[in-house]
């Protein structure tokens, strides 16, 4: 570093390559200490939950405290199975990514509770605004695999017709909106979705996620100002897994104060949450839609968890941060904590979990198997580039249909001599 | 029919379509309680309540984003920007998301939500409330641009506007809510009860997003053009004695090229007029289409007329604006050419 | 209102066009009650102020409690005069305007302080980015009452060449930076002025404006974020005085929470002062720019106001609240009450307050005869059309130039006609 | 003279700025520590320190907006978007702000900001890491548009944007950073290493901001272009055997008209070419500058090649992109007209 110091303040990560890794700046608290208020209860007596950590998973694998949800042990292997099923999938496409049956895959390995817990503490009627990162949600409303890896490969089966990177799902029926690829724009999209909602006297509630470097954009104060003004249904995830492709939290805001603690300063709660307790993260969002549907409005959750993976499969975090840095993350892993509670209480088995590997394994060989056999970007079967003029409008327009024929032209001139050539 | 101003039609075109349609909400600055500052809705929060007609942040962006998730759920949303030159605070919102919703998702979800915004000059407002920035949008695949230029078509879009299934971004040419204006500041003003297109039924009635209009029929040369540049190309044609058949084309996106092109292969004369910056305006794409397809037909290079390349100043606002003189030497220049 | 209710909550006014004032919804507290923490206090230790209320001049126009900044009865007078200077610059341009002089205008009636205190707290090396209702910040700051009369005529002397609206001033040699017309793009564009200098080592500071209802605006947030992350010295100021145009603060997000209070959400401190109270503007501002020159980092300052006069010469605020609403208002005139304080100070009297006053109308007087002198947007002399070109680019490009001959040249044509028709 | 790539060769430009004016920061997300996303800024922190080359919030917005106060208070920032794409979210502050300072305030203030930001496609990006959106900036008018093709003008115009006392808004062809394309994804990729314009001088120099290039002459039919497209015109003229004079525009705004008319004059005939979408796109508007300029020269319509009126698809990149068969068609169509 450059020897002339200013008096500019610049945030630190923690620990760079070559640093010990250091989690020291979390703030923790022991599972059970967090007081749980009436999802009712006015302001103030929610304000000291931005600042503390909801947990529920002790150290001994046990439920403890008030926020315990008292799930059943068939809710709980079903959560295991979500997040597995997550896991595995993320572990298949990354490797078909490298495999170059892809251009683009983003993981989420690490944070499979914030999406899982939370999508199934919602109703399947409430509406889920996600962000590339929360592809549990997708496996909790039931989305097929098959229609995933189709999207994933841009096939002749593609629900986005070829148009959308990777991981930019979507499902009208399922109550999933389409993951858009620039940052933050659902936030307020939500919002005014759990708007209608209430104006329209309906029950459903709207819930969005998005990441800790994301923050940082118009669209996360678009939707905390409307969200509160309007008291809408909607609850607000914040899923801070301490990195932004590079960049530490720090440079987001995070730090002097969490991500939570913006939601008071709007006017409504903020829930600070270990997001690697499954039992956590289900207990808050539960609260949070209990207080949206009784009109209490919006809640904002910062779901403390960390990004194991790199970024996306163009990225290489050892270039950034420590590469061992996972190794010290103090929160653990959401599926083993899911896994040693399940034990602990009795359901659950190693060879149990073995089988369930295996199944989730199988399950996305055959979908993927599947899946392939409709295409890839490059292979096999594919969509019709005619179409791309499609939903452009309901409707084509003179011009667009022009532009449809010039291309066709285009296309059965290259074939010709591509033909000649072979000849 | 009923006289009405541009104001009244827009406002008889909200609350026909509130009253049809129940999921026809309508926010944005000052819309609410006190009825926009330019009174569009006025009265329409007393009829429909508070939970229809909302009062909003003063926040585009959010504004946008809302509308966004509410026409997601199933409402039309119908976004006031309390003038265009505010508009780009929701810029992000309306090229990324609205305009490409429908695309994204393939054709699963779409977000119909009209974006109503005041637009264009002459009412001393300066370089930031006097804008006509429909160029900025005509370049966005996925959004329909529409301005009227009089209140029977004002009703007539506005109604096809919310009734779309795809986005639409509304302009109104402020200048022309109280009167047609012919580019003269100096003469008295005109009222649209004058004009046969104040003119407006009172009830539901559509103009097609899509379709230009001959609003004058002519031989000699093509004028094509829009907003208030209407009005000021009729008068300088008329004061010039030429011929000239001016098509108002009402709607930016799509163009109806058909008509544009059916008349410029008539006159092979052509002048292109409207009130935004010239530089990479929207004139420039007219132009250049009637150069692709009318090529031959031409016995003349075609004429840009516009606001100058500088933003609109509060002292000069008529030296910017394009009024009758520099049509009226864009239409000599044309006429003579050859 | 129509009988169909919905579950959409609504923000409402506390009166309308008939109702009677009410305020009981301000959180108001007495003179000197607000502790005064050390300007490099730990954040925990300020976050009482964002809820509470700074006031110094008590109910016997005496100055109270800690946040008493002991100011020189020099300076004390030297408020009033830029006060009352402003107010009665203010009633000359609204009546301008009403006369057909200019063509807008806007007052700041009854939000002095705010303005003047805040000036006089800082050093006149410290950057300013107002809002357009700061007008007394150019009166601290030593601009000619001519110089800005010139802006509002848009004369041959306007500062602006007749570009911007009247109202729209700036200085470079004053530090007054220009004053858009779009909302709230200021206050980022005050913070990154405010790293600069952190970043130059240099000492000045920089303190921006805006109001309650520009808060929504995306600025707002990125402002807020910035600062704190680079602990810009920085001083943001929301001037909350209860409406944007037609609409209540409650729909900007004021009501369950102060806009201070967004100050700790984002790690700063936030302090709600009695924006009416020379004195507790004074003395907070003079804090904050303290802690930020002391590299403490930035402060968020609500001050508590009424806008009394219209929002602009385009606005009848009869339309959207009580008539005599401003009679109920809690906090009384920034003027009346110096002057009180003044008075029981006994350094001032009625006497020189109506000397006072004299002097600022002849003061207003002199300056809008000479200003008239340089024309107005309609009569006497005119800036010269062809300026309009310049300044787009540092150098006219070709393509400018040539416009500028064509107006030129439309400009004769047009002359010649009227000619020949005078003929 | 060394080999450099388009990525090293803005990076040099970086360095060569910032050791010579201490006044010359940048800024954005990524460009810190980690030297960007496409490494632009790469070794730029540990050299000039953490105070002048900042890691940023994701907050396109307040990049540009905290950028333009530093500039106001002396400092020559460089903002970094990581992808043109992502740019909307700073439209207000560039185009209400950036853009309008110096107007606003009679050319007291000004606020030299550079903005750097890759843009264009060809790296199966999809929809949202693939635009082109200069037309969106030049009808601005307030702002410099600048698009280099080659590692030579990439530097050289970079150091001219940063002295430039006028914004300047700086796209980068992504598909360039590695070597010059020809519009053919299936042939093995070209290093720069075997282009001339690799070869780039270690220190200090400047490429005109305003003036085009020509870089291939020609006397048959004028080709004006700009960034990737610029190579696969060549290609395209040279495969089909056409005596094309090939026009590198480099500037968007200010246009560079003298040579493209004086191009346009000698031959008389003309093919506009950009990777942006066609309907109002840039394109219109050097098209409607040469019928303006050259009608009376022009032997056959010009012809306009672009990306469709759609978004960029993912799987349809190759369909979409303007590539040689497409330039080879108008080629065709202008030089058989008449
Ligand atoms: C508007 C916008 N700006 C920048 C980007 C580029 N980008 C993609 S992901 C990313 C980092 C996001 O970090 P975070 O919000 O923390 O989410 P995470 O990846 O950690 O889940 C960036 C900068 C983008 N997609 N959209
Ligand atoms: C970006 C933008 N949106 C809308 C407007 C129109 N407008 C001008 S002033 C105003 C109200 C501002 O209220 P507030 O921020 O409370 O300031 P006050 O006028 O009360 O001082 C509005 C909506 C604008 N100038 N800029
Ligand atoms: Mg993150
Ligand atoms: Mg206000």
């Amino acid at each position: 570093m450059s020897a002339i110091r200013t008096r500019l303040h610049v945030p630190q990560a923690p620990a760079r390559p070559g640093d010990k890794p250091d989690f020291s700046y979390l703030n923790l608290a022991p599972a059970g200490s967090a007081e749980r208020p009436d999802p009712n209860a006015p302001l103030a007596q929610t304000e000291a939950l931005a600042n503390g950590l909801v947990r529920v998973l002790g150290d001994d694998h046990r439920a403890i405290g008030p926020w315990d949800p008292h799930l059943a042990p068939s809710d709980l292997e079903l959560g295991l199975r979500h997040m597995m099923l997550t896991r595995v999938f993320d572990d298949r496409m990354h490797r078909a990514q490298r495999q170059g049956r892809t251009t683009f895959y983003i993981k989420s390995t690490g944070e499979e509770a914030v999406s899982v817990a939370a999508g199934m503490a919602l109703r399947p009627t409430d509406m889920l605004f996600p962000a590339y990162r929360n592809q549990g949600l997708q496996m909790v409303r039931g989305q097929k695999l098959v229609d995933l890896m189709c999207q994933i490969l841009s096939n002749s089966r593609d629900m986005c017709k070829g148009r959308q990177l990777p991981v930019m799902y979507h499902s009208k029926e399922a109550r999933l909106f389409s993951i858009s690829g620039n940052l933050a724009t659902q936030f307020p999209q939500a919002v005014g979705w759990a708007m209608a909602a209430a104006i329209k006297n309906e029950d459903d509630i709207a819930a969005t996620w998005l990441g800790d470097g994301s923050t940082a954009e118009a669209d996360f104060h678009y939707a905390l100002l409307f969200a509160q003004v309007y008291r809408a249904p909607v609850i607000l995830n914040v899923v801070n897994n301490q990195w932004a492709i590079s960049t530490f939290q720090a440079f987001a805001g995070g730090g002097p104060k969490s991500f939570a603690a913006r939601g008071p300063g709007y006017g409504m709660p903020g829930i600070r949450v270990d997001g690697n307790d499954f039992l956590a993260v289900y207990a808050v969002t539960q609260w949070a839609a209990e207080r949206a549907r009784m009109g209490g409005g919006p809640t904002l959750i910062e779901h403390v968890t960390y990004r194991v993976a790199p970024h996306s499969t163009s990225d290489d975090p050892s270039r950034y941060r420590p590469k061992d840095e996972y190794e010290s993350w103090p929160l653990g892993d959401p599926i083993e904590r899911l896994k040693s509670h399940l034990i602990a209480l009795g359901e659950w088995s190693e060879e149990r979990e073995a089988t369930l590997v295996k199944q989730c394994e199988e399950q996305v060989s055959t979908a993927w198997r599947e899946a392939m056999t409709y295409g890839t970007l490059t292979d096999g079967p594919q969509l019709d580039p005619d179409t791309m003029f499609d939903d452009i409008f309901k409707d084509l327009t003179p011009r667009l249909a022009k532009q449809k024929q010039q291309l066709a032209a285009e296309r059965a001139q290259q074939k010709n001599k591509a033909e000649k050539k072979d000849k | 029919m009923t006289q009405m101003n541009m104001i009244q039609a827009l406002n008889s075109a909200m609350d026909v379509m509130m009253g049809r349609d129940a999921s026809v909400v309508t926010m944005g600055e000052d819309v609410g309680y006190f009825g926009g500052v330019f009174r569009v809705t006025d009265g329409l929060q007393r009829k429909y309540g508070q939970h229809r007609v909302l009062d909003s942040p003063i926040a585009e962006g959010g504004i946008v984003a809302t509308a966004i998730g509410m026409s997601v759920n199933g409402l039309r949303p119908v976004a006031e920007i309390q003038f265009a030159d505010y508009i780009y605070p929701a810029y992000d919102q309306i090229v990324s998301e609205l305009a490409r919703i429908r695309y994204r998702t393939g054709g699963e979800f779409n977000a119909p939500v009209t974006i109503r915004t005041p637009c264009g000059g002459g009412i001393r407002g300066g370089q930031t409330h006097s804008q006509s920035p429909e160029a900025l949008f005509a370049h966005v695949c996925g959004i329909k641009v529409v301005m009227p230029s009089n209140p029977y078509d004002a009703k007539g879009l506005l109604i096809s506007s919310i009734e779309d299934d795809d986005p639409v971004v509304f302009f109104e040419p402020k200048r022309l809510y109280n009167g047609p204006f012919d580019g003269d500041p100096n003469k008295p003003a005109v009222a649209w009860s004058s004009h046969p297109k104040g003119d407006v039924p009172d009830g539901h009635y559509r103009v097609t997003i899509g379709s230009a209009e001959i609003v004058r029929p002519g031989k000699q040369v093509t004028v094509i053009t829009y907003g208030t540049m209407v009005h000021v190309c009729i008068a300088a044609a008329e004061s010039l004695g030429i011929d000239a058949e001016v098509i108002d084309i009402r709607t930016i996106v799509p163009l109806d090229e058909e008509t544009i092109v059916r008349s410029v292969k008539k006159t092979g004369r052509c002048v292109v007029a409207h009130e935004a910056t010239r530089f990479a305006g929207f004139g420039a794409e007219i132009l250049a289409t009637i150069q692709e397809e009318c090529f031959w037909h031409l016995e003349a290079p075609i004429q840009r007329v516009a606001g100058w390349d500088t933003p609109y100043p509060h002292a000069f606002e008529w030296e910017y604006f394009p009024g009758q003189a520099r049509v009226a030497a864009a239409l000599k220049a044309t006429m003579e050419a050859k």
